[in-house]
């Protein structure tokens, strides 16, 4: 068979540009990946995780599962493009080797055969299921496409209220890809309708033009719609490595190397470049963000911040301008830790070495106390009396030795520098803050801010000590019958602060705790959907105006819940939601001192 | 150039004919709000930093305002961004997105 | 009844429209030969950027209206019981309300400040007159670039014997920062102030917005001296106490917001009729409570700045009050 | 643009005739011409008693102000002054020195106001000195003399202070001196804020005074800051920021009132220009400083180098061609009898085109 027509040929350019540069992406990119990323690599490759990889990349890359979780005709519309599209090819090439045998047909030859194969019969039993099975994924293939226009112009159908703004390049790919599917449909429908053969639908829509249009006009017409068909496969190809549309090759290796243990980390790295590009810019991550339903800020969300970086357009503007509550990635169908992109695009933006800016640290201790649990009440808990005089109370009540590690003033965790990227100077912090801890022996350290209890996790060494959020602690004084408080009708709803709940995973404690003094009513965002204070401490650059409504939007929904009073467990959120409600604001602590029982045994 | 044995003591007056304001302009540009400061002191009596040295964020922000941008970049290096002042501040200053303007407009001070 | 009511601003007018709205016959007796005081040389009121012609009109109006009779171009002797003695004749009233007002202070005394001695040093009344006049510029004609404003000239300086705060200049400097932004948006404006005094309803959002949206900045720091520069431009000496540094710029035009000072009329009033000045020399009203508009002689009785610094607003208030006050003391005769 | 007025307001009484005159101890060091030039306008120009007596000291007012000299002490040695005075039949004081203006104004008010000081003074001189004295009558500084009498000089001018190719007036900066009125504003002509002593002969004789900002600021001296080496940075740093202020308004020259002023605003141009590169005249150069009996010597005519003119740091030769003085340049550095009195070695801030800049070997 002669596979020489001239149309294919910006089909056959398109793919080498695709994979060429793709495989010069994917070789680069493993290439300058640290040693220890490699090393990770090594050790997992062979193991379980691999086969976990594979079906990840079944469920999510052809599936899509988790769009589906979202909403069901965002995730049919997805799948049936990146699924259909993947039976046609698969499809096709056995048809192919149907046809022919196992001999070499290029590349072209399998995705245009309906070209190449017009003169042959088409009579057999099989030859018609496979002409039937092409024309359902085509079909199939096509709903989404439709859907897809159907979002440009009424996004809510599929539960989004806002879509991405895309630059030129995604633009022409993605024309290019609108134009590719019901091209084939044309190009196919138009042989079939000169060789009177086709399916279902090409042969349908094959006899319509049949019925219209002469043979001649025909004729003419066939190479014209195969080339276009060439060309819009071409286009996109060509296009595709600088596109979003990288995102269907690149979700692959993203899930094999995530599966075998590669991480984002503080300092930028080859791995970053897998996360950028896996990207698919759906726009998924727009809505949760608060920045841009309370506070009007439309250019930052995680989908435009991973393509600012991705084409080296990141301004100092769009990194910066973030809560880090990372709402976002919880909803992210690919799974991207934007969080750490982010913090690590900061690092390049902000952090200069420290040398001496710290030196007044140095031996710097105006801790009260003794005891081997130590509290950390952290900067802000400082502004917050009432928590540091119910944690007292509760101390005492539970009998507890306390070292008091700032009481007076200590020095602040770390954290916000680190998340403002300036990760030398965090370092100066945490090793003055580890000395301290070190230093006064404690094997247990309580703290009542999640953004201290989050680096003191994450970033400090501190083996022997046990790090606790007051909540934990609590649970566990209550527990263990140390602490006895008294139950009432009170209804509380509870505020999950982002960096205790999706940044340490701490949900049920806090929930446990206000359930032994109270009733607990759960707002409709929650856990992990749970709405940020807009206060976060990892942005410094919105205004108070905007903090304020983002404030006002959570003290709305906390008091749609009808609740009496609102608990949170952060001394920030504390003071943010207190800004946005008229209901009275408590920390946990605060609720559980007010409600100790005096006879409360004293631990022996 | 001789030495006399003395040198010629540098003018203390803050001079807004020849400092140059532009930077100044750039961060209020940036950052209106800096401009709304009444110069009550609730930031520095609150700072964290502030209470183990001698850094001054109300007055090097002022300084900064006026163009005199010696030191400031070193001062405003000592903050721990954690975030105090902008609690307290009563005008509502991102106080922290004040740092890190001057410390980014004025690094190569 | 009749009651003469001494000055033709603010505080006579309503002064008059009060007593005659309670039924009494005032006559309003005014030294310059048109009736509004001060009043008629301001172009917008602050804190509402209200044209002075939406107060004025309205009560000249009325004034009109009622058939008031107004003896203008008339310089007030002495007052006694049964009347006032004018330069036309004695006018016989059972009560006399003064209402003369104040005085601007006279900004040459100030003279390290170049006042009529530099050509685009000017004050605050000179600024009002500018914008009525539709022309805001240098002496040459030319756009200013940099504009300082300094509060309190004449107002908390023993040098000129003036100890009082005026009151309303800090809100002025406030106003006036901002029309000139309006006026010069590319032009950078400064305020040396000792300190803010927003004491009104709207005073202190009207200071945010002049800092915050108009970009005028404030130097806490009085200027000590100006010096005449090359160009026309003033160059201009303070201490930025902030930072507890001296600072020094070169402007194009410095506004002085100069104070109120005590009507040059009260010294006669103390003379003629026996009345009291405070040490500010101001008129002393009988007490600062619910005496706060009768003076120590019973028919004599004050309303608006001719006491101490106010406000339009004050003024008007205090007219209202004064007319209150005059138809119970004649209802008691 | 509107002339000050309020000068008017300051006036004091200034004797008509038969001084008594006392010196500086700097004048006599650096500007002696000078001193000698107001005993020859006084007497040959003017016609006026202006007695000497040789036996007069310093006032001690140096050390003084340097905390040296205790305030008995410096009383007495003024009360020797008087009593010279006394002895010799006058009654006005004429001084030839604003620090010493400054200390005997100080010490008749002291008198004055603490009676029991004055008569202490008298016992510790009588004691000493067997000496006794009166109160003077009017205690004046020979620029006071000079103001006084500036119509006279000005209807017997030869030259005035305009240019002389362009008739345009001269700009001119004068300096008071801290002492003259800032101590006793009263006893200063135009009081201490806008003083009109110097400002009242220059616009007498043609020029034009510069009202520059730093005008009533320090030239630096301050005594201490000037005699301890290390702290002398301050001291140039004030003359300095005169410098930087006045210079925008291309100043003819300065005129001083006060030795140690002259003495600084001359010198230290030759400082700054060695330790900074900075110079403040025309062309790169100084601008050129003089006392008030130079500037009333030129405007009658006397040959600068009879003034002593060749005594300052900053070259006054381009002044000299501005104002048309008919001078001979090469007698510049001969002394009485054509006798060479040396020549200092070329700076920046001389005009006189020089080789090279030259090096101070330390």
């Amino acid at each position: 068979m002669n596979f020489n027509s001239p149309f294919a040929l910006p089909f056959s350019i398109g793919c080498v540009v695709m994979f060429a540069v793709i495989a010069y992406k994917y070789v680069r990119w493993l290439y300058i990946m640290p040693d220890s990323d490699k090393r990770q690599i090594k050790a997992n490759i062979f193991s379980r995780r691999t086969w976990q990889a594979v079906g990840e990349c079944v469920t999510e890359s052809l599936l899509h599962r988790r769009i589906f979780r979202v909403n069901p005709v965002l995730g049919y519309m997805h799948m049936s493009l990146a699924f259909g599209w993947f039976l046609l090819i698969a499809t096709g090439f056995v048809e192919t080797v149907a046809y022919m045998g196992w001999t070499p047909v290029p590349l072209r030859g399998h995705v245009f055969f309906k070209y190449y194969s017009r003169e042959m019969p088409h009579t057999e039993m099989w030859q018609m299921v496979f002409t039937q099975v092409m024309d359902a994924l085509l079909l199939f293939v096509l709903s989404g496409v439709a859907l897809a226009w159907c979002k440009r112009v009424y996004s809510k159908m599929m539960g989004m209220r806002r879509t991405t703004r895309h630059v030129w390049g995604d633009r022409i790919a993605l024309t290019a890809l609108w134009c590719i599917f019901p091209a084939r449909l044309l190009a196919e429908s138009t042989t079939a309708a000169l060789w009177h053969n086709g399916g279902f639908l090409t042969g349908t829509v094959g006899s319509l033009l049949a019925s219209s249009l002469s043979v001649e006009a025909l004729l003419r017409m066939e190479n014209a719609v195969w080339l276009f068909y060439a060309l819009a496969l071409g286009v996109f190809f060509c296009a595709m490595p600088f596109s979003r549309y990288m995102h269907i090759f690149t979700e692959v290796p993203l899930i094999f190397l995530r599966r075998w243990g590669v991480t984002s980390d503080d300092r930028p790295k080859s791995f970053d470049h897998f996360q950028l590009e896996a990207c698919s810019r759906c726009g998924i991550c727009i809505d949760p963000c608060q920045l841009q339903r309370d506070a009007g800020i439309n250019n930052v969300q995680g989908v435009y911040f991973l393509r600012d970086r991705r084409y080296n357009m990141l301004s100092a503007e769009v990194a910066d301008t973030c809560l880090m509550c990372g709402r976002c990635s919880e909803r992210c169908p690919v799974g991207l830790d934007i969080n750490k992109l982010r913090q690590n695009s900061r690092y390049s933006l902000h952090n200069s070495p420290s040398f001496r800016r710290y030196d007044y640290l140095r031996g710097v201790d105006s801790s009260v106390g003794s005891g081997k649990v130590g509290y950390f009440a952290g900067c802000m808990t400082l502004l917050s009396p009432r928590i540091m005089l119910a944690m007292e109370k509760i101390f005492d009540s539970a009998g507890e030795q306390v070292w008091w590690a700032d009481r007076n003033g200590g020095v602040c965790c770390g954290r916000p520098l680190k998340l403002a990227g300036e990760i030398d100077a965090a370092r100066e912090m945490m090793r003055q803050n580890t000395a301290l801890f070190v230093k006064h022996g404690i094997t247990t350290l309580v703290t009542s801010c999640p953004i201290c209890l989050k680096v003191f996790r994450e970033d400090y060494n501190l083996p022997g000590i046990e790090i606790l959020h007051h909540s934990e602690y609590i649970a566990r004084l209550l527990d263990e019958g140390r602490l006895k408080v008294k139950c009432n009708q009170t209804e509380y709803t509870y505020h999950d602060p982002c960096e205790l709940g999706r940044g340490c995973g701490v949900y049920e404690p806090p929930r446990q705790v206000i359930q032994s003094v109270g009733q607990l009513l759960e707002p409709e965002e929650t856990r992990n959907h749970a709405l940020c204070c807009g206060s976060s401490i990892a942005n410094t650059t919105i205004s108070d105006g905007a903090q304020l409504r983002i404030a006002e939007s959570l003290g709305r929904s906390l008091e749609a819940t009808g609740a009496q009073s609102i608990v949170t467990a952060c001394p920030l959120c504390k003071k943010a939601v207190k800004r946005g409600t008229k209901l009275p604001v408590y920390d946990l602590a605060e609720v559980v001192a007010d409600n100790l029982t005096a006879q409360s045994p004293q631990s022996e | 150039m001789i030495d006399f044995g003395f040198g010629v003591n540098t003018a203390r007056a803050i001079n807004m004919d020849t400092n140059d304001l532009d930077t100044a302009r750039e961060i209020f540009d940036r950052l209106p709000d800096l401009q709304t400061c009444i110069a009550c002191g609730s930031c520095t009596a609150t700072c964290t930093a502030g209470a183990i040295t001698s850094f001054n964020f109300r007055k090097v922000h002022t300084l900064v305002r006026r163009g005199e941008y010696g030191e400031a970049y070193a001062e405003m290096s000592k903050c721990m961004l954690c975030g105090k002042c902008r609690l307290v501040c009563p005008r509502g200053i991102n106080t922290r997105g004040v740092v890190m303007l001057i410390k980014k407009k004025l690094g190569d001070y | 009844m009749k009651v003469t009511v001494i000055g033709g601003g603010v505080a006579g007018i309503q002064t008059a429209l009060a007593l005659k709205g309670l039924g009494l016959k005032p006559v309003i007796i005014e030294k310059e030969d048109t009736l509004g005081g001060k009043l008629r040389g301001w172009h917008k009121l602050f804190p509402t950027m209200t044209p002075v012609g939406e107060v004025l009109e309205p009560l000249l109006r009325e004034l009109r209206e009622q058939n008031i009779p107004i003896m203008a171009s008339t310089e007030v002797l002495g007052i006694e019981t049964d009347g006032v003695i004018t330069s036309h004749g004695k006018v016989e009233s059972r009560a006399t309300v003064v209402c003369s007002g104040f005085d601007l202070f006279d900004a040459t005394l100030k003279e390290e400040y170049g006042y009529g001695i530099y050509d685009n040093v000017i004050t605050s009344a000179d600024l009002e007159r500018m914008m009525n006049n539709g022309k805001v510029a240098l002496v040459d004609g030319t756009q200013p670039r940099r504009i300082a404003f300094l509060h309190c000239v004449g107002s908390r300086d023993e040098k000129v014997q003036q100890r009082h705060c005026s009151k309303v200049c800090c809100v002025t400097g406030v106003k006036q920062a901002i029309e000139m932004r309006r006026w010069f948006p590319q032009s950078e404006i400064y305020n040396f102030y000792m300190d803010i005094r927003m004491f009104g309803s709207g005073y202190e959002e009207m200071y945010r917005s002049a800092q915050q949206e108009h970009g005028i900045q404030f130097i806490r720091g009085r200027i000590s001296e100006a010096a005449p520069v090359p160009g026309g431009k003033v160059q201009i000496k303070a201490e930025d106490t902030l930072i507890g540094r001296p600072l020094k710029m070169t402007v194009d035009m410095l506004i002085l917001l100069i104070g109120m000072t005590a009507g040059c009329s009260n010294s006669h009033w103390a003379e003629c009729a026996g009345l009291e000045q405070s040490d500010s020399h101001f008129m002393r009203p009988l007490n600062v409570f619910e005496g706060n508009v009768r003076s120590a002689l019973p028919n004599v009785f004050y309303a608006g700045t001719v006491t101490a610094p106010k406000t339009i607003g004050e003024s008007l208030n205090e007219a209202n009050a004064v007319a209150f006050r005059v138809a119970e003391y004649l209802k008691g005769l | 643009m509107q002339k000050r007025h309020s000068w008017k307001e300051f006036q004091k009484e200034i004797a008509d005739d038969h001084y008594f005159y006392v010196r500086s101890c700097i004048r006599q060091n650096f500007f002696p011409g000078s001193e000698q030039a107001f005993l020859n306008i006084m007497r040959n120009d003017l016609g006026k008693d202006v007695f000497e007596d040789p036996r007069h000291t310093s006032c001690t007012g140096i050390g003084y102000h340097s905390d040296i000299v205790p305030l008995e002490t410096i009383m007495t040695v003024v009360a020797r002054q008087f009593a010279l005075m006394t002895e010799a039949g006058y009654e006005n004081l004429t001084s030839s020195c604003i620090t010493s203006f400054g200390i005997y104004t100080e010490i008749l008010e002291t008198w004055r106001e603490f009676p029991e000081t004055l008569e202490r003074t008298r016992e510790s001189l009588y004691k000493a000195t067997g000496r006794t004295f009166e109160i003077p009558k009017n205690v004046s500084h020979n620029s006071d003399v000079i103001f006084h009498n500036r119509e006279q000089i000005a209807a017997q001018a030869k030259l005035k202070l305009v240019n002389a190719l362009t008739g345009e007036p001269l700009r001119v900066v004068e300096h008071i001196g801290c002492h003259y009125a800032k101590i006793f504003p009263s006893k200063g002509i135009g009081g201490s804020e806008f003083p009109y002593v110097l400002a009242g002969m220059i616009e007498s004789w043609g020029g034009e005074v510069v009202d520059y900002p730093e005008r009533r600021h320090c030239c630096g001296f301050g005594f201490r800051n000037y005699l301890v080496q290390a702290n002398r940075g301050y001291s140039v740093a004030n003359s300095r920021k005169k410098f930087e202020s006045m210079a925008p308004y291309k100043p003819d020259f300065i005129v001083c009132n006060c030795p140690g002023c002259t003495m600084f605003l001359d010198k230290w141009q030759y400082t700054l220009a060695e330790m900074e590169g900075a110079t403040y005249g025309a062309d790169n150069r100084g601008i050129p400083v003089l006392t008030y009996e130079e500037m009333a010597g030129l405007v009658l005519g006397y040959d600068p180098w009879a003034l002593g003119m060749q005594m300052h740091q900053v070259d006054v030769e381009p002044l000299l061609d501005k104002m048309g003085v008919d001078y001979d340049p090469s007698s510049k550095y001969l002394g009485k009898k054509g006798k060479f009195i040396g020549a200092p070695s070329k700076a920046a801030v001389n005009s006189s085109t020089a080789d090279k800049y030259y090096r101070i070997k330390r």
